[in-house]
């Protein structure tokens, strides 16, 4: 841990937690809908996997904002999009779910759950076969855990040691369903560790999840294969913004937000000496405007157009083509 | 009665009537259902009958299959029919298949509920209605159920019907609160003709009946005085109710919420075409959403799919053009 | 030249030419296809440009997205169009919505081939053709190829098409020895006047245009002049092809060879109401496979799809009943 | 090994090797038709499982022919359905593919490779909610070990401690796919010894397959859960009548013909003089008998008539009701 990680950690996590918070708000007012799924409390995950595995490619599921901002992307188009603007990300077409931007190499923001999976394999295998070997990062939940999708996506990936990391985020929660009822194993590594090296890492502490992920992925750049990494993690609102999360205890709560990642970084940074209090306010402040100003160029961009709707479908040959 | 009470209702008395019902699906459980359909059950029929399932729609269903086969009645809930393209192989090849393939031997008798359409901005994997992906398979019985009426009894027919059925639901009615009517012979093949007019026959099913409904009030204004008919089951079609129709309104329009090319609609067509083509003053209309992914944005969402005033002016318009 | 020849040479001369060309799915590299499609390929770009995968559909076609998102042109090979419905969700959900629900953001330029259709006694499990099953699907362009031109030149286009295109094959077709034609302004989307005639419009596509010629044949000596369209796009269709053969004719059958009931056809019939309504001097005819799963029994599997006798005789029997 | 055992396992092996030479011999003829898959060399394993897991719920894929016969059937409707009769167990409907007989609890003959198990598996859900101790019988291939289908499987079977038998006849290749290009492991009890115990067997001994699941199923007859077994096995012919099966060496097929299960079995009960050869030759001569009675019984029956294809497809109530 040095000043520069925790000013980055810190920074990101609390704009994803920041971000998050305000998109509630401009839920519950109406200016976002559909289904939102926050990632607090998850913020370590997010911001420790994306801060390490900083090159390739990356496949995610609907749960995505703080991966997409920690990978890079402008939290004005990330709101935006979760506004249904035309300035979003994805043109106001996507919305919270669907996050994408090849520039970024970010393919994320997929709502069948594993079913980015066997789209990460292929595009591991072509990024061996292109000799690229930054390979391919793929985030999934304990729920995705038990979906044919993800286990012939370790199968394959294993069987043609592809270049690809598997980062299960297990908040043991698939909406209501705990993992122990619907999986022989709890420990997410026990499904994958006959295939591939595996790796566990405290979920709710980012600078091991960053470690972690370092370690790992040099198994992939040095072509030896795939990895497989569980981060227990847990997340403080329901499942999204239409679940109240009723089916969990107080108590169990109470473990994880002791352990915030976000509280606990400042705490230990402090400790350590590396920081001070008012470094924190002022990274604060700066996620406070940065939000704002994302809210705001949220809430003034324009809606798409109706003539909107029939575009995107096809590329430019096609669309010219198509009669 | 709330919409998802009648289907409650129905599943609940077949569970307390017969041993031999179980449910299955994600969150049906402890969670009480997605849309809270299954609220209650867990409680009341213990876990061994109302069956929290891992994420695995695949599996729901064929799990499903293998109780119909060892004499269990299964209700699989697919937690939306978006997810149940990961179920089609055992839909389509092994539920619908079975039967015929064994000359006979085999008897499946499930029910795979699904809730489907259009719902709030929940974008293009979440907002399907693959109504024609199930009515197009041999093998399957197809219902969908707009109202509690028929959730109810459609249902229950469903769970005592020994062979597979696909119950369709929207997303929208459940939190509806609806009209109920006990009825006594139930036949659940049967169109509703939901209100009776001379000028025009309009088809629909699911939540679109209640746009259609809508719509009619402003059609009235316009003096055209049109018989709505809600098709409840997708196949077999009840062609006889359409066909006595149309001979009446020589017009007929079709509502539907899926998209327009090769949904639901194109067979009612085809079907009236065969039956109805010398009785038609006007060619078929087919309402219907448009041919692209639902996206996000509501203003697009909403373009994307009928909605009362469209159903209007494109009505207005197409008696326009062929001058009828 | 055979028609799994012109598949076979274009897929050669694309991945001649473009480096990026992969094939990926099961037994398309050492054993070099299950229809002998992919033969020597593997010899020539070697085993990983040419992939055997492991029995996993929807893998095939999940990696296959992959694959064209990181800037490869993958051909998936699906071995028959039956086991498609395992791989469903990564076809609708994913590679027909990348595009659209990314604002544009995503490409995917992919082809799965697939054959399907009535070979011979294979059953129930292994004889669909669920043209319906993708020809409804927006996002997706769904080429079908009756004949070694098409076949070459249209799977050609696809490979270079930046867009997901579901290329149908068909199993009886592989081994017939076809007339094959260089074409320099090839359009995929444009259906094929076979023969043209006066009387009476027949539409039609894959192996059932060889039906529809021989029936045609027969019709002619009972004095009708039949004009034949492949359709060969089936998304988006060559509604204006039609449209204008129906014009002359004012008569028109569709012949597939998948289930009647939400087939192709429906989908065609619907479209020609919309088109061609004032046209028709009777209703078009839908000549389709029974709604039953197909027999292995040959007597019955042959009862239960379209043969140039039943289409004489169906085409007869409509005319006489419909008085033209 | 007793004089009881050997009969049984030899007739039925002889049975079925010597039924599927007919089924060949009458598909060159024309008489068979569609895809024929054959099981020569791998009668081992049909009879071995078959004659031990005798209770309970058998299912199984399209190479079912000896499996069928082992469990009981008929061998007449069994060539009458391959032959397309009327009398055939399915019909004529399904063909060699599709023998089902629920009499016999047995549900086999699916053609979708994996598609038999999460149906194998709900049958196993309802035994237990039934309180029927037997359980569930469930094989398939190499190849239908990297499906989805067989991943969920195991890992549902596993979680609720379902009463089912996963068994793996592995013989190598998926049509022409030798299991080492698609799988990291050619042993598949790799793939499934996390979920529950593994046993192996070798696939060429019935002596050992039966034993093997002999002594397995008393895991699940004692609710403990599911199992999984695997045999190595080999077939002697092409995967299906379509294919020549070129991709395999001589030296592979002739390590395996070396092991011939009958040829094997024969030798081993004579040296250990449980019986002689006259005793084998009067067993061939009651297989060729029953053989050749069921070829007449096929010849001789009627085809189905035309209007039964359009019965079977629902129950008789739906049948009156559907218009
Ligand atoms: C194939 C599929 N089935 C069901 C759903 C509905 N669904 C959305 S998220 C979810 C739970 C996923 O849980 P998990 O993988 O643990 O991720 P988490 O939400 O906990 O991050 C479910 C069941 C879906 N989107 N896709
Ligand atoms: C889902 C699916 N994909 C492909 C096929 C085509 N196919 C039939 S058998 C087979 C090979 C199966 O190999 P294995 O599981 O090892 O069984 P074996 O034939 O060796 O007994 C394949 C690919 C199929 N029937 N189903
Ligand atoms: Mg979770
Ligand atoms: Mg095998």
């Amino acid at each position: 841990m040095n000043r520069a990680r925790v000013e980055k950690f810190y920074y990101l996590m609390k704009l994803g937690r920041e971000f998050e918070l305000k998109a509630k708000e401009h839920y519950m007012l109406g200016d976002i809908a559909g289904f939102l799924h926050l990632d607090i409390g998850q913020e370590a995950v997010s911001v420790g996997t994306m801060q390490a595995f900083d090159k390739g490619d990356v496949f995610t599921h609907y749960r995505e904002h703080v991966l997409a901002l920690a990978r890079g992307m402008d939290p004005k188009i990330v709101m935006a999009e979760l506004f249904g603007k035309k300035t979003g990300v994805s043109k106001g077409k996507g919305g919270s779910m669907h996050l994408f931007d090849p520039k970024l190499d970010f393919y994320g923001g997929d709502a069948i759950v594993a079913g980015h999976l066997p789209i990460a394999v292929g595009c591991a295998y072509a990024r061996k076969l292109q000799g690229e070997k930054a390979g391919v990062f793929a985030i999934f939940g304990d729920g995705a855990s038990n979906a044919g999708a993800f286990f012939e996506s370790i199968n394959i990936a294993s069987a043609w040691k592809l270049p690809i990391m598997f980062f299960a985020e297990n908040n043991y929660y698939a909406i209501g369903t705990h993992i122990s009822w619907v999986s022989p194993f709890v420990d997410l590594v026990e499904k994958a560790k006959n295939y591939m090296p595996t790796f566990t890492c405290d979920g709710m502490d980012v600078c091991d999840v960053y470690n972690t992920v370092t370690q790992a992925k040099e198994i992939i750049e040095n072509g030896l294969g795939p990895v497989f990494i569980e981060a227990k993690t847990y997340r403080y609102e329901g499942h999204s913004m239409s679940d109240a999360g009723k089916y969990r205890s107080e108590e169990e709560m109470e473990i994880f937000k002791r352990k915030d990642p976000i509280e606990n970084l400042k705490k230990k940074a402090i400790e350590l000496n590396l920081v001070d209090e008012k470094y924190f306010r002022e990274l604060d402040a700066k996620v406070e405007y940065v939000i704002n100003e994302a809210v705001e160029f949220a809430a003034s961009s324009p809606e798409p157009e109706i003539e909107e709707l029939w575009e995107d479908l096809f590329c430019k040959e096609c669309e010219n083509v198509i009669p | 009665m709330l919409y998802r009470s009648a289907l409650n209702r129905a599943i609940d008395e077949c569970m307390g009537a017969d041993e031999s019902v179980v449910i299955l699906g994600e969150d049906v459980g402890r969670y009480g259902g997605s849309y809270r359909v299954s609220e209650g059950l867990i409680s009341k029929y213990g876990e061994k009958r109302v069956i929290d399932t891992p994420i695995a729609e695949l599996s729901i269903v064929g799990n499903a299959i293998g109780m119909a086969i060892a004499g269990l009645r299964p209700i699989a809930e697919i937690m939306t029919v978006n997810f149940s393209l990961l179920a089609m192989d055992q839909i389509i090849n092994h539920a619908a298949k079975l039967r015929y393939m064994s000359g006979g031997k085999m008897t499946i008798p499930m029910v795979v509920r699904m809730p489907g359409g259009v719902s709030r901005q929940l974008a293009a994997q979440h907002s399907e209605s693959y109504e024609t992906l199930y009515s197009s398979v041999p093998g399957l019985i197809v219902l969908t159920a707009s109202n509690a009426t028929y959730a109810y009894h459609g249902l229950k027919w469903a769970i005592k019907s020994n062979d597979p059925v696909i119950f369709l639901e929207h997303e929208l009615l459940y939190p509806m609160d609806m009209e109920f009517k006990e009825i006594q012979d139930f036949d659940p093949f049967r169109a509703e003709i939901v209100k009776e007019g001379r000028d025009l026959t309009i088809l629909t099913y699911l939540k679109m009946r209640y746009d259609v409904i809508e719509a009619q009030k402003e059609l009235k204004k316009f003096g055209i005085d049109a018989e709505i008919i809600d098709l409840n089951s997708l196949r077999p079609l009840d062609i006889e109710t359409i066909a006595k129709s149309i001979k009446k309104t020589k017009k007929c329009v079709i509502v539907e919420e899926d998209h327009k090319t090769g949904g639901m609609g194109a067979e009612v067509v085809a079907q009236i075409m065969e039956e109805c083509f010398y009785d038609l003053d006007a060619p078929v209309l087919r309402i219907a959403g448009e041919d692209v992914p639902i996206p996000y944005n509501r203003k697009l969402e909403l373009a994307s799919i009928p909605t009362p005033d469209k159903i209007v002016d494109k009505i207005l318009k197409w008696k326009a053009e062929n001058g009828i």
